[in-house]
């Protein structure tokens, strides 16, 4: 198999996998009660919180709450800081590009008496920092931007967001489900309040994700019971998971740059052969402010489902936001954003590639590639000009 | 999610392409997710001889349109009208409901070739 | 160590972890894509949801919603109930001994514009069903009440609440937490609507619970986001997770009776060695519809945290809802509603037994307790009576 | 949660019971949890002597109690009577916040007997 979709999930590590592995069977206890078992399985939970907060650049390990996915993380920003902060207004701020789980809490969010403007993006998926603090009004509560998108790897200028909306009271969340592990992350550097993240999206398990949310700011929790996470977030901690993210992200940051830079060459390398070998395909998001792994593509005349199950049949496993993969059979809202005509966004496909591939896969994948999209071609009725 | 059928379908295509001395041509494409089917039949003496496509879409769209050029072989215009894209559907051993569109986009073009009589 | 704690949590199960581990590293794909890896993810999600249907005797596989804990469970069920049927009516009935899984989802209901019922119950923790009944009015949407309480063991009426409510259009959920395979739970006998359990209280992982909810049922979700579990419950499925609670709940099925009776004769021995040792020792929660494993005292002249510390130093694991262990001061809510005098509920100590415990464990446990209550009472200053 | 000090004070309480001709005693209890604690002080020319103590409650109300009793030994009353519970609790190696009443109770309750001069 050439596993070729890194930003739809990964592997989990086996030194990640091993870091887990005594929270399963032998420190089992519930980090809750006083017994001895009980405060060892707490210090597991309060290191992984420290060794978090640190790689975040968070000033206290109080900051992260863990959750079970970035879908919650997400939710629990979106829909618990903005619920959370009602009475200073019901105007949220974010992009169309965003995650499902940030649009679809926005809709929640709408459903519940909010405004949310959801402002465009650029054909390479980049907001406008000014178009942001524009949309800001004496309402606005919250913005959120993600720091790099899922489909088209773009990265957001949410830093330069942050420097504008400095001193206007106005929470800043990232999504930075894409981002952490793979590129810098600093809550502080970025001047974000809140920011999310899941370990599988870094070779951390399924199931478990984190909420950076700074000191001090309030945040209505979507999950009430015995109170655990500071009463952010109740229910019994899934400490295995808990410890697999953190030791995930030891991993993901330590030669962070180093591979970055591998993974950079290798997808450049993709890109190229691909386009260099077809004539009507296009990189999709920005040239070089993406993430390093993404390479993804639209192709005129195939289809991108029909891609990746010709792929899928050599072994290679990508990814397609084409309107046939989606039960709306709509292209995906950020293929639409981008502005791309039905037609080519009908063949978008997307390879992420991770730390374990090699250069002869990605050769590989960019020969299959090439040869699919000829084969369709080949099936495809002959456009009429 | 694909059955075996389509599967085979998809990556063996039957009855690719354009048919010589056609009677019938038809292409047609789903407005909403963007699927284009074409479909050429020769028609003699009220038997469909010869039935070819081209397709762009979904395996769901490629299958279909192979199954169905394989099914509607040797049949009168009349037995293929009767067909419906449920029969295809069944015939392709099911599709996910999301697909099905697939299978009438094929079914509708079809038609649309064996109704028009002549090649556009 | 001896582990007397697994209303808490439990050691997941060697087999368990063994059906867990391919998930981690080999079938890791995402299960919403559609290539042959997902497939296969798909697949174990589909047989989990499968089996976890079939043990609890619900009539579809999509009956079941996986989620993240028995908290989730029962805040989707709670709030998601309450929140989706508001035009209906605007009240809850509960009980007065429920989890704060349930009780701290109702104070939310509360704050946002919902009432609230919270019956009490006797002196065993029963609750009433005709008190029940009678606490539903015109507006009444749900009512809540759990199939087995965590902290003193006893069962609560479920089936006869449905049979009294039947017909009248009033939704039931039970938090069944602490029932889910370790006695009868088969929801088309009890007759409720929705019912939540969690695996990591049945030997399965912690970080995984799900949620039943009767076909045709509308439920508010959560969690907002890509559309997983039929849109009830969006994240990125915790495959290892949902494969370790379906495989824990098929091996807490397999041969339940047979472990039930062990553990009610263990159980039984630790409680008569305790009262038969100890005057003022009494249980509490009811002598005989209670859980199988779970032995719960109240001592006076020993405060709970004191005794547990006492066992800890032994290795003896156990729990405590006396005051001193909350920090509001305050004793359990459970033991309170048990109309408990203060002095009593202090000494407030559970002991829940699981299946890896031994005659000798809860020997030396009793034993251990015992002189632990000795100890403590000779330290206290004696009754001025 | 607990401080090696605290476990060891509650593990071992020190100068546990009734104090043989005993000047002072009192016993407080705090209303809101239901602890309990009692001293007894023997106080011979300003010093105190012998305290003993007896207590219900958590280990964080049992252990105050003890390393109390252990630091007044050989005080006079002056300086007993500056001794607070932060001192106390610092004694202990600290205490999770949710329990410093513990200390608190043990300070008044100890001030209390060496107030009250006759034993009740
Ligand atoms: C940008 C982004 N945000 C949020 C999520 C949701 O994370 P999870 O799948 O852990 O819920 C994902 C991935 O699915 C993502 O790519
Ligand atoms: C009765 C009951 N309900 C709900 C819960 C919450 O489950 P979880 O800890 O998995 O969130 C528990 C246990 O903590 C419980 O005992």
């Amino acid at each position: 198999m050439i596993y070729l979709d890194h930003a739809a999930t990964t592997p989990v590590a086996p030194e990640v996998l091993e870091a887990m592995l005594p929270y399963f069977t032998r420190v089992y206890a519930n980090p809750s009660n006083v017994h001895r078992p009980s405060l060892e399985a707490r210090r597991a939970l309060d290191q992984a919180r420290q060794g978090v907060a640190g790689h975040l650049g968070a000033r206290q390990a109080s900051e992260i709450v863990f959750t079970a996915s970035g879908t919650e993380a997400d939710n629990l920003a979106v829909l618990g800081l903005a619920r959370a902060h009602r009475e200073h207004g019901d105007h949220v701020v974010t992009t169309r590009i965003e995650h499902h789980a940030v649009l679809h809490a926005c809709d929640q969010l709408e459903r519940e008496g909010f405004r949310v403007t959801r402002l465009p993006v650029d054909e390479w998926g980049r907001v406008d920092p000014q178009a942001v603090l524009e949309a800001c009004g004496p309402g606005t509560v919250l913005v959120s931007v993600m720091l790099a998108n899922n489909e088209i790897g773009s990265l957001q200028p949410v830093a330069e967001i942050a420097e504008l909306l400095r001193g206007r009271g106005i929470l800043l969340h990232s999504d930075a489900v894409q981002a952490v592990g793979h590129i810098p992350v600093d809550v502080g550097q970025l001047g974000v309040d809140a920011l999310s993240l899941s370990a599988h999206k870094f070779h951390g398990p399924k199931g478990v994700g984190a909420l950076y949310l700074k000191t001090g700011i309030r945040v209505e929790p979507l999950l009430f019971g015995g109170g655990q996470e500071r009463g952010l977030r109740s229910g019994t901690e899934n400490v295995p998971g808990v410890v697999g993210l953190a030791r995930a992200l030891d991993l993901a940051c330590a030669g962070r740059e180093e591979r970055a830079e591998r993974l950079r060459t290798l997808r450049n390398r993709l890109v190229e052969r691909v386009l260099g070998e077809l004539p009507d395909a296009h990189l999709t998001g920005h040239p070089e402010l993406r993430l390093p792994g993404t390479a993804s593509f639209v192709f005129e005349g195939a289809e991108g489902e029909s891609l990746l199950l010709q792929l899928d049949r050599k072994g290679i496993c990508v990814s397609t936001g084409s309107a046939c993969s989606n039960a709306t059979l709509e292209p995906s809202h950020v293929l639409k954003a981008l502005g791309l005509p039905l037609q080519r966004a009908h063949g978008s496909l997307r390879l992420t590639l991770g730390r374990e591939n090699t250069v002869e896969e990605v050769d590989q994948a960019a020969q299959a590639l090439v040869e699919a999209v000829r084969r369709l071609r080949s099936l495809a009725p002959r456009s009429r000009s | 999610m694909y059955s075996p059928i389509v599967l085979d379908h998809f990556h063996h295509p039957r009855h690719v392409g354009v048919v010589s001395a056609a009677t019938g041509h038809a292409r047609l494409e789903n407005p909403v997710c963007g699927d284009v089917v074409e479909f050429w039949t020769r028609v003699v003496e009220d038997r469909l001889e010869e039935v070819g496509f081209r397709a762009f879409g979904c395996a769901a769209a490629i299958a279909s349109a192979s199954m169905l050029a394989e099914l509607v072989r040797g049949l009168s215009s009349r037995e293929v009208l009767t067909l419906e894209a449920a029969d295809l559907v069944e015939a392709l051993g099911g599709l996910p409901p999301s697909k099905t569109h697939g299978a009438a986009l094929a079914v509708e073009t079809l038609r649309a070739a064996l109704g028009e009589g002549v090649i556009s």
